[in-house]
Formats: structure tokens, C-alpha cells, sequence
């Protein structure tokens, strides 16, 4: 079980990013407690793809041809800069609800509802 | 009551995940060969030293086109949030 | 020519809206006249390569792409021992039906939102974002890869996040688009996590590939929830609809339209995963009835929700839902005795067929309901029904659409929302009657809640602050008398629609082996 | 009567354009009985004028049923379970996101612990 | 708000730098780790630093929005053109029609470790260009206008 540890760090990450977002009031937290949890999962998808003893799949000197699987290092790329894109625009909604109702309070921002 | 709700789902939650580790080895996939393929095959197919940008560029070059995309996107949605907006846009309605 | 169009035209469905998006911002800055044409011309060639491509699949059955190797068809490298290395689009008939649902849709709303969203300001952003959803729906829609699902699904989120923020409203519009897109950003990681899952089990990505080696260990049953929970609050079903009412109010009608598609790929994605990704491996029963149940959930909740209502988009946002749920259930009775051949032949495939032909007319009567909705607006400028009243007197050509559509929602012959819902009805009272009688007295609720929105709207006297009030301009009524004539025509025959269309969609959607074969070629 | 257009739903059939053409038969039959019946209605004289006891005629947004007076009584009867589910949509972001989690804990119980 | 004058040069002699890595990033991508989304990202934060540095108005003179908007749109023009390339030739869309052929980004690799050359991986370079040019240009433009939207805000108070 221990030697699995990145896989339990993955699952504490999430569950703390996942309870950040349910309890935290705040905005900004909440959107920390996302990008908590999509490190999480790009931590999951980095650890899914090594392989003991492997290096870099990069055959520019490489000291080995005995190398780590490529694909997950893909997918975490594009999960990443899906992230950074989440992020903006998540971002540019709090700076509008701020300046439109004045807060960032989520007690606050339920004119919508019923 | 709401308490307790929400420390129940979070220790399923929990328990759920924690399968990932119970049964998933890390370090010891248990199925290699689409990326042992790779790593044979994708130096001399591309041409590509790095094979995670063979991988990025060439094999799954489709999603790296969907993730700048993504990211296109997103500048859009922001440059629409922060528009000027005209006088007859401002209305409000419940 | 045609040859050439029709090999690539899985590639050129996703290119053409990409690539008019990309050049929006450009063609934008001419004139407004300029980028209108432009738009409208991107959107026809993507209509007629979906009708294309279509046809071809409905013909000659799957279509593959291979983006990056070397002829489009060749799913398999020779050397790599029968696994599929790159991303594959696998059009199936089912995938083709939801494209066709995806381009005639689009097609009508951009009629419609170019007079509509006229006087806003941002538009080539706008059109640019449009453009960009349509591109997420048809890449989610024919995508064979699981990753490649994630991207598109992401790209359809942002887009529409972007379009229900972009009235703004004094902040409303981005309330409701942050509540959207908190739920989806979290909705997608978890199907991240799902993934991953899959790819360390099995490593690989391509759903053919994943199933064709399903074990379903224990972890498969964990991804299958993180995939169904997060695709059904994708899809809006109760208890996860809680973002629907506020987004699809919200955002400009002509949006909330298009919202309804969008919904309807993430229903897709979860048949897909559950037909094709599993199949008989999981207890077909179990799933089908938590399926059964969300739909019926939905139907219920949603519909009883929608008759207080006071917004008329919001109660018609609650009618989505309350429609959604049909489809769960004709599609969860189907999974519900899938394996089992006689049941399946007696019932299954009709309540299968049900629910998918309801997914194509929901998406026609429910787009052309709120686009009669964004028509009143335009007119008056509010969505508030108790401010409505007698506008039957002078906006008589969009009161027909709204009955046409009203009725449709309704189940009334003869339009086609009776044909879907008598099929589920029947098929569903052979599998469990008290379902059946669920779902009659929800479609007479949605009658009810229907009349008091028309009875709002439209009768009554004249009122005097609505005097000067006109008919909605041509343009809108033009796309948004297309939708009604597809309705009226998908109820007088609904055969024609069942056989050609629907039959060979929920065939294909149950057939795993054929779809296995088509990518990894009969192994 | 076995028309090609007749839709078959598994234990029956529908056909759209038989009961068209009932429709269109028994449109027929209320024009005919209708047209047997008194024509002495003329437009535009005191017979359209509403006669409401000998008091005037109220105003226009006074006659309108407006939409929250409608079905009163449905929600009335129907209290109990509309004072249970209207306050569930709390508007809350946090709230919305805990749903969403605990259905999927609820799945999770069901399928990986019971199947 | 404009920092001090030390920190205002510093900025602006640390930006050349940060445009060189950036660019070598970029151009290696297929050679040693890194690619277009990373150098785009150098280069980004480059711009990053002389916004914290100058104060917004100062830096919508210098960086404007426009430009930006027009070399993300080419970017991404380019990426799929690089990718449509393909299709006009015959092959289906994304195939690396540049690899090994002996053109442009075109000299061979034989299986197993090398010094690098950069003359390789066929179209992979152009992605990686274009890709830069395109993270370089949106990412820069988020912070502008999350910028500019806070600034509204502070005249409005």
C-alpha cells in the first residue's frame, strides 16, 4: 500500500480541493479549491505513467533507452492548459459579479433561484 | 444534519478513491504497448527526438489542436466579459 | 470530388467551424454585413458536410477517421500488433443522427440570432464562440477517444460559459454562467479521473480498445459512476439540475437553443459509455434502473417545478429537464434488459428507439419554444409572464409557433412529440406499468403548464403598454419556421423518421461488437 | 389498415394521417352542425359590448388573469411538496457542487458495494 | 500603479531575456524538453513581469490588445493550416507530411540516443511555432484585460 504513495497523495488532494469548494464562502477559494483538485488529477495522470527506473522519453543523450510512458505526460500538458483557461475565465466572472453586486460572498450571489 | 451529510459523502467519496491506490500499482503498469510502441517506433516515424512532443504533435496532434482551442476560447469568453458594453445593452430583468 | 468529401468529411466537420471561428475575429473587422455572410456561409458548408456525411453513414454504415495517419482508414498500424495508436472519430449511426440534430439546429438559431442579437455589442465574439460550441458538439459527438471526448467537452463548457455570461444582465447572466462553469469544470475532471483510470487498467484511450479489453474490475465500476454522475449533471437531470434553470434562463435565447444540444451530446456521451464502453459486462439491470430512476426523477421534479414558475424561460428551462428524463427512461428501459434477447425484441428496442427519436424532436420543438420566447422578448423586452398578456393580437405568426411547439412538448398528435412519447409509453408499460402512468401524468402536467404560459402570453385583451408592439422581424421567423416545419413533418411521419433514422441509431448503439470491429477490424 | 406510414410502437400503431383525416371529417360535421345556428349576430353594435350587470366596462389590465393567479389552487393542494423542493434550489454554488457530490457517493454505494 | 524606477528597468532588461528562452523553448521543443505551450507560457510570463512592473496605462501603449488578438487568430491559423497541409496532399488530416522527407524539417533519425539535430520532425517545428505564437498572444491578452477590468472598477469607486 504505501509504495502507492502518489496515488494517495492524488486522492487527498482531491478531496481536499472538493471540500474546499463545498465549504469555502469566498470566490477566489472556491476557485483555488478547483485548481486544488485539477492538480490532483494531473498528478493522477503524470503517476500513472511511470515506470520503475525509466528516464525522460527524450532520446537527445539519453543516458538509456529504458524510458517512461509519453502519452500520460501529453494528456497532463493539455489538462494543464485546459486548467489555465478554466482559471481566466472563472477569474474574469469573479471580477464581473464583484463589480456588478459588489461581492464575492456565494451567500450573496444566488439572485437566481427557485 | 447537513454536517453529517457532508462528512458522509466526502469519507465515500473517499473510500471510492482510495480503491485507485488498493489496486492500481504504481510504477508497474499493467498494460504498456500502445506507449512501448511509441517509444520504439515514434523517434524514426516523426523524426522527433522528444517523444512527448511526437506524442503532443503527431499521434495525438488532434487534441493538441482542441486544447489551443480551449485556450482561444477562453480569451474570447474574457475579452466578451470585459466588452464595452453599448447604452442599450445595460437592462436588468428577473 | 465528392470521394475526396466524403473520406474526410469527419475531419472537415470539425476544420470548418474551427477554422471560421479562427478567422471571425478577422472577417469582423470589414463590416458587420461581411462577418454575418461569413458565419452563415461556415455554418451551411458544416450543415451540408453533416447531411453528407450522414447519408453516407446511413448507406454504407460506420465511418473512421484517422487523424495522422497515413490514409484515413487505416485504424491499425501494420507493426503496433492490432492496437490503435492515434485518435480515431467513429461515426456511427447513432453519432451521425446527434450530428444531423447538432447542424440543423445550429443552422435555424444563426437564422434567427442574426436579427435577434443584433443590437448587442461584441458580436464577432459572439459568432466566434458560437461557432467554436458548434465545433465541441460535433467533435464530442463523433469522437472515438475518450481523451479526445474530455477536449471537446471542455471547449463545448467554456464556449457556452462565455455565451450564457454574454448579456451580462447587472451581473445575472454571470452568475448564472459561473454557476455552469464551476459544476462543469469539476464535472469534467472527474471524467478526468475516469480516464485515467481506464488508461492505467487497460492503457489505453480509444474507447473500441477499452472495451474490447473491459474486465469491469472494481475500478471500472468507480469510473462508470464518476463518468454517469458527471455526464447526467452535464445533461441536466435531477437532483443535478440545479445550473440548468439558471443558464438556460439566462443566456440569449438563441443560446439557451443551442444549450439544449449541448445538453443532449453529454446524454449522448453517457449512452455511449454505458452501450459502448460496457455493454453486458455491467449488471445491465442495476445501471438501467439508476438510470430509470434519474430519469424519472427528472420528469417529476421537473415538470413540478416548471408550474410556479414566473420566467418564461426558466419554466420552460424546467421542461427541459422534465423532457431530458423521458429520454433517460426510454434508453434506461432498453439498458435495463439489454442481453436479454426476447425482452429486448418485444420491448427493449422500442423503448430504445423512443427515447433516442425523442431526442431529436425535444431538441426541434424545445430549440423552437425558446426562440418563440427570445422573439416575445425582443418585442417587449421582458421575460416576466406577469407582465404578459394579449400578444396574441399582434404577434399572430410567432403565436402559431409557440402552439405548434407547446403542443409538441405536450404530446398532442399529430406532432412528433406524441410519436416519441406513445412509444415510450407503450414500450415502457410492458417492462413496468406504474413508469408508464408516471410519464402519461407528467405529459398532462406539461399540457397544463403549458396553457397557463400560452393562456399568459397570448390571450387576453390588447394591453395598453403593448399597443405599439409588431411581429417578430423575417429572419427570426424564418429559422425559427424551420424547426416548426420539421416538427409538423417528423409528426405526420414519424415511420420514415423511425426506420431511416432512429432504427439504425439504436442498433448501433447497442451493437458493441460492430463498433469494436469497425476500429479494430473484426478482432 | 396497414398504411407504410403507420408507426408500429411494439403493441400497436399510430398513424398520423388516418387521424388527420378523422380530424379533418369531424371539423366537417361541427361546421355543418354550427352553420344550422342563429345568424343574426352583427359586429360592431351594442350585441359584442360586454354587459356586466349595468356597470361600466373595467380596464384592459384589469380583465387579464396575469400568470401567478393561475393554478392557485394546484399549488395550494400540493403545498406540502412545494414547501419541501422550491427552497432545495438554494442558489448557493457550494450547495449545487455538494449535490452533485453526493449523488455521486450515492452511486458509488450502489454500484461498487451492491453489484 | 508604476513601481520604482530600479524595478522598471530591471523589467525591461529581464524581458529580452525571458523572449530568447522563450523562443529557444520553442524552437527545441522537439530536441529537449519543453515545446510550444511552455516557451508561449516564458514568453507570456516575460510580458507578465513588465505589466507588474509599468503600471497598466503605460503598458497598453506598448502591448496593445489588438496585436495581440491578430497573432493568436494567426497562430492558430497557422497550426491548422499545418495540420490541413496534409489533406490537400492526399493524406488525412494531421499526417506529418514533412517528416523524412528531406525537405524543410525534413532529415531522417535513426532509433536511439543522438546529440539532436534541428532539422527534424517535419511539421512538428511549424506546430510548435505556431502554438507558441498562439499561447504567447492569449495569454498575455487574459492579463491585459483582467487588467483593465480591474482598473474600470478603481475609477468607478
Amino acid at each position: 500500500m504505501f509504495w502507492n504513495l502518489p496515488f494517495i497523495a492524488v486522492v487527498t488532494l482531491s478531496l481536499i480541493g472538493l471540500a474546499t469548494v463545498v465549504t469555502k464562502k469566498n470566490l477566489i477559494k472556491i476557485f483555488l479549491g478547483i485548481n486544488i483538485f485539477e492538480a490532483a488529477v494531473n498528478l493522477f495522470l503524470i503517476s500513472l505513467g511511470y515506470r520503475e527506473g525509466g528516464i525522460a522519453p527524450i532520446f537527445t543523450s539519453a543516458p538509456s533507452t529504458d524510458m517512461v510512458m509519453a502519452t500520460p505526460q501529453a494528456l497532463t500538458l493539455t489538462s494543464i492548459v485546459i486548467g489555465v483557461a478554466t482559471s481566466a475565465l472563472l477569474l474574469s466572472f469573479a471580477v464581473i459579479i464583484w463589480k456588478k453586486y459588489g461581492t464575492i460572498d456565494t451567500d450573496q450571489i444566488r439572485r437566481l433561484r427557485e | 444534519m447537513k454536517r453529517g451529510l457532508v462528512l458522509l459523502t466526502f469519507v465515500i467519496l473517499a473510500g471510492g478513491l482510495l480503491l485507485i491506490p488498493a489496486l492500481l500499482d504504481f510504477g508497474v503498469p499493467a498494460f504498456s504497448d500502445m506507449d512501448d510502441y511509441f517509444l520504439k517506433n515514434g523517434q524514426e516515424q516523426t523524426a522527433a527526438n522528444n517523444i512527448v512532443t511526437a506524442v503532443v504533435f503527431d499521434y495525438r496532434g488532434f487534441d493538441t489542436l482542441g486544447e489551443s482551442v480551449v485556450l482561444f476560447t477562453a480569451v474570447v469568453g474574457v475579452g466578451l466579459m470585459f466588452r464595452r458594453m453599448l447604452k442599450e445593452e445595460e437592462y436588468e430583468d428577473e | 470530388m465528392n470521394g475526396f468529401l466524403i473520406e474526410h468529411a469527419p475531419a472537415l466537420l470539425i476544420m470548418l467551424p474551427l477554422i471560421g471561428a479562427f478567422a471571425t475575429p478577422f472577417i469582423g473587422r470589414v463590416s458587420p454585413r461581411v462577418r454575418s455572410a461569413w458565419v452563415v456561409l461556415i455554418m451551411t458548408l458544416t450543415t451540408l458536410t453533416a447531411l453528407l456525411l450522414a447519408s453516407d453513414v446511413f448507406l454504407n454504415g460506420t465511418q473512421i477517421y484517422v487523424f495522422g495517419a497515413v490514409t484515413p482508414d487505416l485504424t491499425v498500424p501494420l507493426d503496433s500488433g492490432g492496437i490503435p495508436i492515434r485518435i480515431i472519430f467513429t461515426v456511427d449511426a447513432m453519432s451521425a443522427l446527434m450530428q444531423v440534430i447538432g447542424a440543423i439546429t445550429g443552422f435555424a438559431v444563426l437564422l434567427y440570432s442574426l436579427s435577434a442579437d443584433r443590437i448587442h455589442s461584441g458580436l464577432e465574439s459572439f459568432y466566434t464562440l458560437f461557432l467554436l460550441m458548434i465545433a465541441g458538439i460535433m467533435g464530442m459527438v463523433s469522437t472515438g477517444d475518450l481523451f479526445n471526448f474530455f477536449v471537446f467537452l471542455e471547449i463545448l463548457s467554456i464556449s457556452s460559459a462565455g455565451l450564457i455570461a454574454y448579456r451580462i444582465d447587472g451581473g445575472l447572466a454571470v452568475e448564472a454562467a459561473l454557476k455552469y462553469f464551476v459544476l462543469s469544470t469539476i464535472g469534467a475532471m472527474v471524467i478526468l479521473i475516469a480516464i485515467g483510470i481506464y488508461y492505467g487498467e487497460y492503457n489505453a484511450l480509444n474507447i473500441a480498445m477499452i472495451a474490447s479489453r473491459m474486465q469491469f474490475t472494481l475500478l471500472d465500476k468507480v469510473a462508470l459512476v464518476l463518468i454517469i454522475a458527471a455526464l447526467a449533471m452535464k445533461c441536466g437531470s435531477v437532483p443535478l439540475h440545479f445550473w440548468t434553470p439558471d443558464a438556460y434562463s439566462m443566456a440569449p435565447s438563441s443560446i439557451t437553443a443551442m444549450l439544449v444540444v449541448a445538453s443532449q451530446a453529454s446524454l449522448y456521451g453517457l449512452f455511449r459509455v454505458v452501450f459502448t464502453l460496457y455493454n453486458v459486462t455491467l449488471n445491465a439491470l442495476t445501471v438501467g434502473w439508476i438510470i430509470i430512476i434519474l430519469g424519472v426523477l427528472s420528469m417529476v421534479v421537473g415538470v413540478t417545478m416548471a408550474i410556479p414558475q414566473k420566467n418564461v424561460k426558466r419554466l420552460m428551462a424546467y421542461h427541459a429537464i422534465s423532457q431530458t428524463g423521458y429520454m433517460l427512461l426510454g434508453v434506461g428501459v432498453g439498458l435495463a434488459v439489454l442481453g436479454n434477447q426476447p425482452l429486448m425484441d418485444s420491448f427493449g428496442y422500442i423503448a430504445m428507439e423512443g427515447g433516442i427519436f425523442h431526442i431529436i424532436n425535444h431538441a426541434m420543438y424545445k430549440g423552437l419554444l425558446f426562440l418563440t420566447a427570445g422573439a416575445i422578448f425582443f418585442r417587449i423586452g421582458t421575460y416576466n409572464l406577469n407582465k404578459m398578456g394579449g400578444l396574441g393580437h399582434s404577434m399572430k405568426y410567432t403565436m402559431i409557433f409557440f402552439i405548434i411547439g407547446a403542443l409538441a412538448i405536450a404530446g398532442i398528435p399529430p406532432f412528433n412529440g406524441f410519436a416519441s412519447k406513445l412509444m415510450i409509453y407503450e414500450s415502457v408499460f410492458a417492462f413496468n406499468p406504474v413508469l408508464a402512468v408516471i410519464a402519461m401524468v407528467v405529459s398532462i402536467l406539461t399540457l397544463a403548464s403549458f396553457v397557463k404560459v400560452f393562456h399568459s402570453i397570448f390571450m387576453g385583451p390588447k394591453l395598453p403598454e403593448y399597443e405599439t408592439v409588431q411581429e417578430a422581424p423575417v429572419p427570426m421567423l424564418i429559422g425559427m419556421g424551420l424547426l416548426a416545419v420539421i416538427v409538423i413533418l417528423f409528426g405526420l411521419f414519424p415511420q420514415l423518421v423511425v426506420d431511416g433514422l432512429i432504427a439504425p441509431a439504436a442498433h448501433a448503439l447497442t451493437d458493441q461488437s460492430g463498433y469494436i470491429a469497425a476500429v479494430l477490424g473484426g478482432a | 389498415m396497414d398504411l407504410p406510414v403507420s408507426l408500429s410502437t411494439g403493441t400497436g400503431y399510430w398513424n398520423p394521417l388516418a387521424w388527420l383525416l378523422a380530424t379533418v371529417i369531424a371539423a366537417v360535421i361541427v361546421y355543418l352542425i354550427w352553420q344550422r345556428g342563429e345568424s343574426g349576430y352583427k359586429k360592431g353594435t351594442a350585441q359584442t359590448a360586454p354587459f356586466i350587470s349595468g356597470n361600466p366596462e373595467p380596464g384592459k389590465e384589469m380583465v387579464h388573469v396575469r400568470a401567478s393567479n393561475l393554478y392557485w389552487g394546484y399549488l395550494d393542494a400540493l403545498k406540502g411538496y412545494y414547501e419541501r423542493i422550491v427552497p432545495a434550489h438554494t442558489g448557493v454554488v457550494n450547495d449545487y457542487v455538494l449535490w452533485y457530490l453526493g449523488v455521486t457517493a450515492l452511486l458509488m454505494v450502489v454500484v461498487v458495494v451492491f453489484i | 500603479m508604476r513601481m520604482s524606477k530600479l524595478v522598471r528597468t530591471g523589467a525591461d532588461l529581464l524581458y529580452p531575456f525571458a523572449l530568447i528562452f522563450g523562443l529557444y523553448i520553442i524552437l527545441h521543443g522537439h530536441l529537449t524538453p519543453g515545446g510550444g505551450f511552455q516557451g508561449g507560457a516564458v514568453v507570456a510570463t516575460g510580458a507578465a513581469i513588465v505589466i507588474v512592473a509599468w503600471a497598466y496605462e503605460d503598458v497598453a501603449g506598448m502591448i496593445r490588445k489588438a496585436t495581440m488578438k491578430v497573432q493568436e487568430s494567426a497562430g492558430l491559423l497557422l497550426f491548422i493550416g499545418a495540420a490541413a497541409l496534409a489533406l490537400g496532399l492526399g493524406y488525412a488530416f494531421f499526417y506529418n507530411v514533412l517528416a523524412n522527407s528531406g525537405s524543410l524539417f525534413g532529415l531522417p533519425v535513426p532509433f536511439g540516443a543522438n546529440t539532436g539535430e534541428l532539422n527534424t520532425a517535419g511539421v512538428i517545428p511549424i506546430m510548435n511555432i505556431a502554438v507558441g505564437i498562439e499561447v504567447w498572444g492569449g495569454l498575455t491578452i487574459i492579463l491585459l484585460y483582467l487588467l483593465s477590468g480591474l482598473n474600470k472598477k478603481e475609477e468607478g469607486s
